[in-house]
């Protein structure tokens, strides 16, 4: 399954950069959700194991279930997503304005 | 494993494709609207998926996040809808 | 293989049934107004086969309420949603396929306002 | 605004999955806040026409009850009667169907009357509920195989919106 | 006692400040009682350093960094520090009458005290540190009195070039300075005390052995060269003549550039006598000495005549380090005051003609001395020391530089080109000089002479230049035994023994009065064709001066520092991306592949793996390029939506529930505010890059992703430690209250970085408010763009 | 002026479901799936879901909250229930819960209340950039042209 | 435990916060804002004391035992940049009060000043590497939001190239996380330190440097990374461009310092001749830029990235020493620069431009702003006594000692060629004649220029007291450089790895 996860966050990687080398402000933004995805992914993968297992929900006793997965991970990337999402309600915003002042999407344009 | 699993595994497995065949009208769009079928298509396939998830795992807990699921496969397509509207194509 | 195992996976296999039909829709249909109604199908019978069928295998009552509640969302909402992605279609100028008649929208939206006369 | 209040609370407890009294009071206060902030909205009578409906009858609970039931029942079959058709259409390797698009004349007039018919005629397959026009005179239906268009009309008209109207007028 | 005559000089400094009102003569002289105070001071030293060699002080500074205030005053440091004060105190009192009018001879005297300062600073210096120090700070006053007169681009000029190019020296000596420490040090010298000249010229043999001697040396050398103007970094000197007159009196003649003079003396008797030390310093010194006394015989302007005969003299200075020996260290003392007391002289009446004529150009002068008697007069005392006629003071010098040359312990070839040199300059010198006293003050008087009122200056101005002219012919009629009790010492510290110095007007009939004579002979013979010689075409291409050169030099780095700038920081975000993204290929990709980690990337069969995932897993891809190749805005979205949507798909099958909802959720927002920042755009892409460009992208970022994929598989399979995720769950219920581990990881276990989360979100939000609320600073937006489906169909596929 | 019925009376009656839906989720984070985070974000889309359907006149009458104070309170809320460990002389943050859960609410700790203080922070947040960008005069044509009047809700 | 150090947090947040709450009745919100910094000077002093008399102060948030929680450690390092970064802050804030402009006039100026400040703070004082990733998004995001306020077409344009480069560094920052979590487990940095020295993959460590290198790297605006940085550092108005050249960069040098210190301790060796090819290339390659500049801020910000190369020297000599010697020349750089950025933004203010071909005659005009101005070349350029020339001597020293003799030439050749762009501004703005007539403009409120001289003055005591100041970067580069110490300060006498055995079954 890593092999699967680690194709998968190639993939999400090399469509973010792709996307990133266009000219369009709206593909550079793009590409950037999909590196967040990428790197979400990819903190995901460096669990405690990839596991198909029961969610990290402890039982009354306080145990977890058999095969538990890794709950430290899942709770970096829900602080990682979060922060991104800040970030990208900005970039979008900027990008915004940023195309309203240039009178175009262009990157190449957005030059002073 | 059990009957039971085999078979929900194997629904699971025919719901998966018919993600694909949702996937392919993604890519061939060709209008817009046409796209924004396939993400409607696409959520109502991972409710879909998540339940039966649910059943194969016996966790309950996974029905909660597919109402969630539901709920924002339903503004989402809303909002696409409302700016392609706007929008123009 | 207990009864109510045997009925969860009949009735998710209605619902994987009638998304899998859905999905090829959506594939084969000839223009978007046909395959909306393909999606208002996985929308409805297809959500509401699955999501009953895993109700009924975790053959719990409180459990059953909720997926009888999130079927009853999905009726409620998948309507406005192909409703909503028709209005787009017909208003960005998605033509329906020729042999639609008749076509008694054609014209019918200011295209200024974009409201319906 | 009560009985919101109260279906509110019992939602809470089903998605609680608990059915205390702790549960009720802790539903009743969240149900509570949530009416207050959302009244607004709630309340809001959306429709520029005006409505006929101050003036309808006063129908009875039990009564009210039995056409909401029957209405329900009415649904089932429909779904089930016209989705083979779906299907059959779906999969069948011609494309022998006839798609129309065809304006409904519309009695009813509340904003819940509408809306209920256009999901009654979107989940009923075979036809989806296009739009509505701004007077609220017509809606737009996008049938799949209109094979006689003033059956199609009459159908809507008489199997659907006669028991819509019969709930929401 | 030495650190207070550095410090209380520097701290003097806004005493200058009392020139802006006051009757500025007396001011100027009143100001002058310091440096007249500190010569005082030190002279009273005299018996002491001759006795016992050297005073020390020590103030602790930076000691880790070896840094401190320590202060030496040998029989070198004395001499210099008596040059640079008594003539200090002369040139306060002529700047006072010669600036009388200028509004700004406030500022000029703070420059002058801090620039005494430090001058005395670095004399008197006895830690290599200490002395860059004030090194430095005197290239940074000159070039604040170099550029007094900043209103003209010619000041700003000669003041940047004499900076840049001292500061620049300035560089390279520090860093040999550096060396030299380290060197001391790994000579065993304690850390602390490995930049005290003491502890460097005591390890002089071993460092002369080891490796850093010689890059160290080059370093120094750069450092005195630049600074003691010596050919090919002479040019700045006649540019600094832009300062005004009392300032090139000062720090031209008599001091600053006699810094790197001072430093290579000092470090002679450690670290002179290797080949090296010898040749570099007899060639450049040599070759200084004769270039600049020729050169000076062409110049018409009398301060860079007067910069020319300097720079020629530092040159001979250098030389006399080079050459070593005991004859050449007296050489060095004798010719030090000498140059000192006639050249400040010189450069002072420069300044008195200008005053009074307006013009320093000899073609414009002539006839001065039937108005300007006492001038004519104490210029040609002045004028004849520096020529070497005998019973001057110069001539004195000149005959032990010709004595040194020819005693010196080098091999024949060295010492007769040093002879040669010294003959040359001779020459030189003595037709420049006649040049100058012809010029200015013989024939009938110019043009611009009689429309000035032309007179002897006030007396208090007159009597700055007369002293050292006056002491030009006074110390060798009568006051030698005096000079040679001051000048021992010096020499004594430069040669590095204690030795005897008897100067003497006669030695009889030997071989250096005879090149002496040689010498004046056929300057005066030269002399009588004074003109034509300066008529003669420069033997040097135009394009091989020096001033020019570096203009040219600094032009040509401004051209193509604006090139390189224009070329790599062009504005286009997308190259920066390019460049971003290779940089990380190589910071990462690189020791991946050379350390082969790749290899150890663990393919194992994973036996719990099913169809569905794989396919759920495919269909990331697919969205990706469905985002790709969408040529409609929307149409991009919704599949970056999808790819979302797979994700937390992802995150549903692999038990994350609280993932999957977050991802979700968060992704179904972003979609809308994507839709309702972009529905303002046009509809479709076009396509704008070009197919290789585009080739290029792909090949880039196929790249990036093969490379994640390795990093990926390479690190999850890896498993040396045990993850510390286990705790959470353990301790999950019983510590943290909760059954969602999760959730207590992030309200408590991690609720620090929940903390900064949600700040994060608030600055956003912050952030956006200020971008779409705050629009007064911005000129009105352009008309809403040509956009929304007619024309303008824009983008990159 | 989008003039929806059908998609209008839907979105009515979502608010009040998908608003208790929030504090459920909020409530029940510390136990099961669910959180500040995944509360708070389903309350904004709530009101986003209105606002698409009304458009942001009508959602900021709806909810007449300020969210950029209530994102601030929400920070200064959570960062708040670390200070009682603070003063009692333990670390920032440190937990301390009532010895009894609440009948209907469950156990009350620093913690969970923290998280009402995230929940209130993302709810302030992104309902808040919703409106802003709604808001923007180029941004939401729907609120512009001839028909703009017709957008007021009737009190 | 000193849960002292929580308070640069708590403060700043509460402050931010309330400043926002209370927009609308500005002498509240300022004096929130300024009670808060004042505070986080005030209080980063005497942590700087506290450091420096009985070694590194450790917390751990929410009371968990490190390395699980949180843990928070306060050494010669960063409590020397905590306090700095607080003064510089003092000094943004008051010079902002002085300056007139709509972005002063904004909201939310202050309080995204202070959220940097909080960002910044927070980046200094935690131990663990995650928490640090959420200190420099708080950071990031406030400079996003200080950079674009205002919305001019070139702040949007050099914001966004700002914003989407940083996110590039971020982004790696954050695979680094992941990454180094999945090799090591754990994310405490003295926990991460230990296992990692102890884990025999020269391959995969060295490709995380590498990756750590890239992110702060380009944080820190090294070459090839620093693009973003001359694009839009002119842009925003002078106090902000001011305290982003004070703090952003640094941050990412401190991060750099601290990472391959403490996290990597065996990979520095490994990549510093990498780390030293950069720095000087970095050096030229910024002051190339700042000479082909005509505009005072311009010319600044190039030497930002040129002065960058020489705080990532002291990292790649790779001891002590060097590292000491960074320290010193980084905040001493911090100082000047900030000042000026003051001064020059200053005289932009009154004159209202910074193209130094349409200016002119400030020496006459402003003499007190022209004498600070000079004093603050003379520190650039390092000339003593003035700080500058304490942080060169030791970052040359340091090099020398160390053989690298190279990278020690260069840093010396630039400092000549930042001589030489900064005496262009001196020529052209305070020297030359000015074309027009000056007399008719403002003269430069004191407001403007206190801080400045401040911070100059600041830059020359520390020259003056180079003394105790360099034996206090040298104890920060020991410790900086000490794993085992850290370690046993967050962790125990044992070291974190006895610790997870203790506390876990
Ligand atoms: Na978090
Ligand atoms: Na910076």
């Amino acid at each position: 399954m890593v092999l699967i996860l680690a194709i998968t966050i190639g993939c999400l990687f090399a469509g973010a950069i792709y996307l990133m080398l266009r000219r369009s402000v709206v593909k550079l933004i793009l590409g950037l959700l999909l590196l967040s995805h990428g790197v979400n992914l990819l903190i995901f993968t460096m669990g405690d194991g990839v596991r198909r297992g029961a969610p990290p929900i402890v039982d009354d006793a306080g145990l977890p279930p058999a095969n538990v997965a890794d709950p430290l991970v899942q709770a970096l990337i829900l602080t990682a997503i979060v922060i991104s999402f800040g970030i990208m309600a900005f970039v979008l915003a900027l990008a915004y304005r940023a195309n309203q002042a240039v009178g175009s999407d262009d990157l190449d344009d957005m030059i002073e | 494993m059990s009957l039971f699993a085999t078979l929900m595994g194997g629904l699971l497995a025919v719901l998966v494709i018919s993600l694909v065949l949702t996937m392919a009208r993604l890519l061939i769009g060709p209008s817009i609207p046409d796209r924004a079928v396939a993400f409607d298509m696409v959520m109502i396939h991972v409710v879909g998926i998540g339940a039966i998830t649910a059943a194969l795992t016996d966790e309950s807990i996974l029905i909660d996040a597919v109402i969630v699921v539901a709920v924002l496969g339903f503004l989402g397509t809303v909002a696409l809808a409302r700016y392609i509207e706007e929008g123009g194509s | 293989m207990t009864l109510i195992e045997i009925l969860a996976v009949a009735l998710t296999a209605v619902g994987v049934l009638f998304t899998l039909i859905s999905s090829v829709g959506i594939i084969r249909m000839p223009d978007l107004y046909t395959r909306v109604h393909a999606v208002g199908k996985a929308g409805t019978l297809g959500v509401a086969g699955v999501l009953l069928g895993v109700a009924v295998s975790f053959a719990d009552l409180l459990t059953g309420v909720k997926m009888l509640a999130l079927v009853a969302f999905f009726f409620l909402t998948a309507p406005v949603a192909t409703h909503m992605l028709d209005r787009a279609a017909f208003i960005t100028g998605v033509r329906p396929i020729p042999a639609t008649r008749p076509n008694d929208l054609e014209g019918a939206y200011d295209r200024e306002s974009k409201r319906l006369r | 605004m009560l009985v919101l209040n109260l279906m509110l609370a019992i939602v809470w407890m089903v998605l609680q999955t608990s059915f205390t009294w702790p549960d009720f009071v802790v539903g009743m206060g969240v149900g509570f806040a949530i009416i207050g902030l959302s009244e607004g909205a709630l309340r809001w009578q959306g429709s520029p026409a005006p409505s006929p409906a101050a003036g309808r009858a006063h129908v009875g609970y039990v009564a009210f009850t039995l056409r909401v039931l029957g209405f329900i029942w009415f649904v089932i079959v429909a779904i089930v009667r016209s989705n083979l058709e779906v299907a059959r259409i779906v999969l069948s390797p011609r494309h022998d169907f006839r798609p129309g698009i065809v304006g409904v004349p519309l009695d009813v007039r509340s904003d819940a009357g509408i809306t209920l018919l256009a999901i009654v005629v979107t989940i009923t397959p075979g036809t989806v509920a296009l739009d509505v026009s701004s007077d609220r005179q017509t809606m737009y239906i996008h049938a799949m195989d209109v094979r006689d268009v003033a059956a199609l009309r009459s159908e809507i008209k008489d199997e659907f919106e006669r028991r819509v109207m019969e709930i929401f007028p | 006692m030495l650190a207070s005559i550095v410090l209380i000089t520097l701290a003097a400094a806004p005493l200058g400040l009392l020139a802006r009102r006051g009757p500025r003569p007396l001011v100027g002289w009143g100001l002058a009682l310091l440096p007249a105070a500190i010569f005082a001071l030190l002279l009273s030293q005299l018996p002491a350093v001759a006795g016992e060699a050297h005073i020390t002080q020590a103030i602790p500074w930076a000691p880790a960094m070896g840094v401190e205030l320590r202060f030496t005053l040998d029989g070198l440091s004395l001499l210099f520090g008596l040059v640079i004060s008594g003539i200090g105190a002369l040139i306060f009192g002529y700047a006072g009458h010669y600036m009388q009018s200028d509004p700004g001879l406030g500022r000029f005297f703070v420059y002058l005290i801090l620039f005494m300062g430090a001058m005395l600073g670095l004399v008197l210096a006895g830690n290599v540190l200490t002395m860059f120090l004030f090194w430095e700070l005197t290239s940074v006053t000159s070039y604040l009195l170099i550029g007094y007169k900043h209103d003209y681009p010619d000041a700003r000029r000669g003041a940047q070039q004499s900076l840049l190019i001292t500061a620049g020296g300035g560089l390279a000596l520090l860093v040999g300075l550096l060396l030299l420490g380290e060197a001391a040090r790994r000579a065993g010298v304690p850390p602390g005390e490995a930049y005290t000249f003491e502890a460097i010229i005591g390890a002089g043999e071993a460092i002369k052995a080891g490796p850093l001697y010689a890059p160290a040396m080059i370093l120094v050398f750069l450092g005195a060269f630049t600074k003691s103007a010596q050919f090919p970094f002479h040019f700045w000197l006649p540019g600094a003549m832009q300062a005004p007159t009392p300032a090139s009196a000062f720090l031209h003649s008599a001091t600053m550039v006699k810094a790197g003079i001072y430093l290579l003396a000092r470090l002679a008797p450690g670290l002179g006598g290797t080949p090296l030390w010898s040749g570099t310093l007899v060639l450049v010194g040599g070759f200084t000495f004769a270039f600049g006394a020729l050169v000076a015989t062409r110049k018409l302007d009398i301060k860079a005549l007067l910069a020319y005969t300097t720079l020629s003299m530092l040159g001979g200075l250098v030389m006399l380090i080079g050459l070593g020996g005991k004859y050449a260290a007296e050489a060095l003392a004798v010719n030090i005051l000498a140059h000192a007391l006639y050249k400040s002289a010189l450069f002072m009446i420069a300044g008195i003609i200008d005053h009074e004529t307006g013009t320093r150009d000899l073609n414009r002068l002539g006839g001065l001395r039937r108005f300007m008697p006492g001038t004519a007069a104490f210029t040609a005392l002045a004028l004849l020391s520096q020529m070497g006629i005998p019973v001057f003071f110069g001539f004195v010098g000149k005959e032990i530089m010709i004595e040194a040359a020819l005693q010196s312990p080098l091999d024949a070839p060295w010492r007769y080109a040093a002879l040669a040199a010294i003959v040359v300059g001779a020459v030189g010198y003595i037709v420049a000089a006649w040049r100058l006293f012809k010029g200015a003050f013989l024939g009938q008087p110019s043009p611009d002479v009689l429309q000035h009122h032309v007179f002897d200056p006030h007396l208090g101005m007159l009597a700055a230049p007369a002293v050292p002219a006056a002491l030009s012919l006074l110390l060798p009629l009568g006051l030698l035994p005096l000079v040679s009790q001051l000048l021992a010492p010096a020499a004594s510290a430069v040669y590095g023994k204690e030795l005897e110095l008897e100067l003497a007007l006669w030695h009889g009939l030997n071989v250096a009065l005879g090149v002496s004579a040689a010498a004046i002979l056929g300057g005066a013979l030269l002399a009588r064709f004074e003109r034509r010689l300066a008529a003669l075409p420069s033997p040097l291409p135009a394009w091989a001066d020096g001033a020019r050169l570096f203009d040219r030099l600094t032009d040509a780095m401004l051209a193509g520092a604006t090139a390189f700038t224009a070329a790599i920081q062009a504005g286009q975000l997308r190259r920066y991306i390019l460049y971003t993204t290779a940089a990380f290929l190589c910071a990462v990709g690189i020791p991946l592949a050379i350390y082969g980690a790749a290899s150890a990337i663990p393919i194992t069969p994973d036996p719990q793996l099913q169809p569905y995932e794989v396919f759920a897993a495919a269909l990331i891809p697919v969205a990706i390029v469905a985002t790709i190749r969408a040529r409609s805005r929307v149409g991009a979205i919704i599949a970056v939506g999808v790819v979302g949507a797979m994700v937390s798909l992802f995150f549903i099958l692999f038990s994350a529930p609280d993932l999957a909802l977050t991802q979700l959720l968060i992704e179904v927002l972003s979609t809308v505010f994507l839709l309702l920042v972009f529905s303002v755009l046009p509809a479709r892409f076009e396509i704008l890059s070009s197919p290789w460009a585009r080739a290029r992208d792909a090949a880039m970022a196929a790249l990036v992703g093969l490379l994640m994929t390795g990093l990926v598989l390479a690190t999850a399979g890896s498993d040396a430690f045990g993850s510390i995720a286990p705790y959470f769950l353990e301790n999950s219920l019983e510590k943290g209250k909760g059954h969602n581990v999760v959730n207590v990881i992030l309200v408590d276990f991690r609720g620090f970085d929940t903390l900064g989360e949600i700040t994060v979100l608030l600055t956003a939000l912050l952030g956006i408010y200020g971008l779409l609320r705050m629009r007064r600073a911005s000129p009105p937006p352009p008309a809403p763009s040509p956009s929304r489906g007619e024309g303008g169909q824009k983008e990159g596929a | 002026m989008y003039d929806s019925v059908i998609l209008r009376s839907v979105s009515r009656l979502m608010l009040p479901i998908l608003l208790l839906l929030s504090v459920f989720m909020l409530l029940r984070g510390h136990n099961l799936p669910g959180g500040g985070f995944i509360g708070g974000l389903v309350a904004s889309c709530a009101v986003i879901l209105q606002m698409v359907a009304f458009g942001p006149t009508f959602a900021r009458r709806v909810l007449p909250a300020n969210y950029l104070a209530m994102a601030a309170v929400g920070v200064i809320f959570a960062a708040s229930w670390g200070l009682p460990a603070l003063l009692g002389g333990q670390p920032f943050l440190t937990a301390l819960w009532l010895p009894e859960p609440i009948p209907g609410v469950g156990k009350i700790g620093t913690p969970v209340l923290f998280d009402v203080g995230v929940f209130l922070t993302v709810i302030g947040v992104t309902t808040q950039i919703a409106l802003l960008l709604s808001e923007e005069p180029l941004l939401f044509p729907m609120e512009r042209g001839p028909a703009r009047d017709e957008g007021a809700p009737r009190a | 435990m000193a849960n002292h150090l929580f308070l640069p947090f708590i403060v700043p947040i509460f402050g931010a916060a309330l400043a926002v709450l209370l927009g609308q009745r500005r002498p509240l919100a300022r004096a929130a804002v300024l009670a808060s910094v004042l505070f986080n000077v005030g209080y980063g002093g005497w942590l700087l004391w506290l450091v420096i008399s009985g070694g590194r102060l450790v917390a751990q948030a929410s009371g968990w035992p490190a390395p699980f929680g949180i843990s928070l450690v306060a050494d010669a390092l960063g409590a020397t940049m905590l306090l700095v970064a607080a003064l510089l802050m003092l000094g943004t804030l008051l010079y902002g009060r002085a300056s007139t402009g709509p972005i002063y006039d904004s909201p939310f100026y202050e309080p995204l000043l202070l959220l940097l400040l909080l960002g910044v703070s927070g980046a200094f004082l935690t131990g663990d590497l995650f928490n640090l990733y959420v200190w420099f998004e708080v950071l990031l995001m406030a400079s996003f939001g200080l950079i674009t306020l205002g919305g001019t077409r070139a702040q949007l344009v050099g914001g966004l190239k700002y914003v989407v480069l940083n996110l590039f560094g971020s982004t790696a920052f954050l695979i680094g996380c992941g990454l180094i979590y999945g090799l090591a487990g754990t994310l405490n940095m003295a926990h991460l330190g230990e296992r990692m020295a102890a884990l025999r993959q020269p391959g995969l460590s060295t490709a995380i440097a590498g990756l750590f290198l890239f992110a702060f790297g380009s944080k820190a605006a090294i070459a090839p990374l620093f693009f973003w940085l001359p694009d839009s550092y002119h842009t925003p108005p002078p106090a902000v461009t001011a305290i982003f050249s004070g703090l952003m960069t640094k941050v990412g040098v401190y991060a750099l310092y601290r990472v391959f210190g403490i996290v990597l301790p065996g990979e520095l060796a490994l990549i510093a001749p990498l780390i030293l090819a950069l720095a000087g290339v970095t050096m030229v390659v910024g002051v190339i830029g700042a000479m082909a500049q005509m505009n005072i801020r311009r010319i600044l910000s190039f030497h930002i990235v040129s002065q960058i190369g020489y705080s990532i020297m002291g990292l790649g000599l790779a001891s002590a020493a060097g590292l000491a010697a960074g320290l010193l020349f980084t905040t001493h750089v911090m100082i000047v620069k900030a000042a000026l950025f003051f001064l020059g933004g200053a005289v932009e203010q009154v004159a209202g431009t910074g193209d130094l071909k349409k200016l002119g005659g400030m020496a006459r005009r402003e003499p007190a702003l022209a004498t600070f101005w000079f004093l603050g070349i003379l520190s650039l350029a390092g000339i003593p006594p003035m700080s500058g020339f304490f942080g060169k001597l030791a970052l040359l020293q340091a090099g020398v000692a160390q053989g690298q003799l190279l990278i020690t030439g260069v840093a010396a050749g630039v400092s000549l060629l930042t001589f030489f762009s900064m005496l262009k501004i001196w020529n052209e703005v305070f020297w030359k004649k000015s074309y027009e007539d000056m007399s008719k403009l403002p003269r430069v409120p004191l407001g403007l220029l206190l801080p400045g001289a401040l911070l100059v003055l600041l830059s020359l005591a520390i020259g003056v007291g180079a003394g105790p100041i360099s034996a206090l970067s040298a104890q920060a580069g020991a410790q900086a450089l000490d794993l085992s110490g850290y370690a046993q300060a967050v962790c125990g006498a044992g070291g974190c790895e006895a610790a997870v055995s203790d506390l876990m079954k």
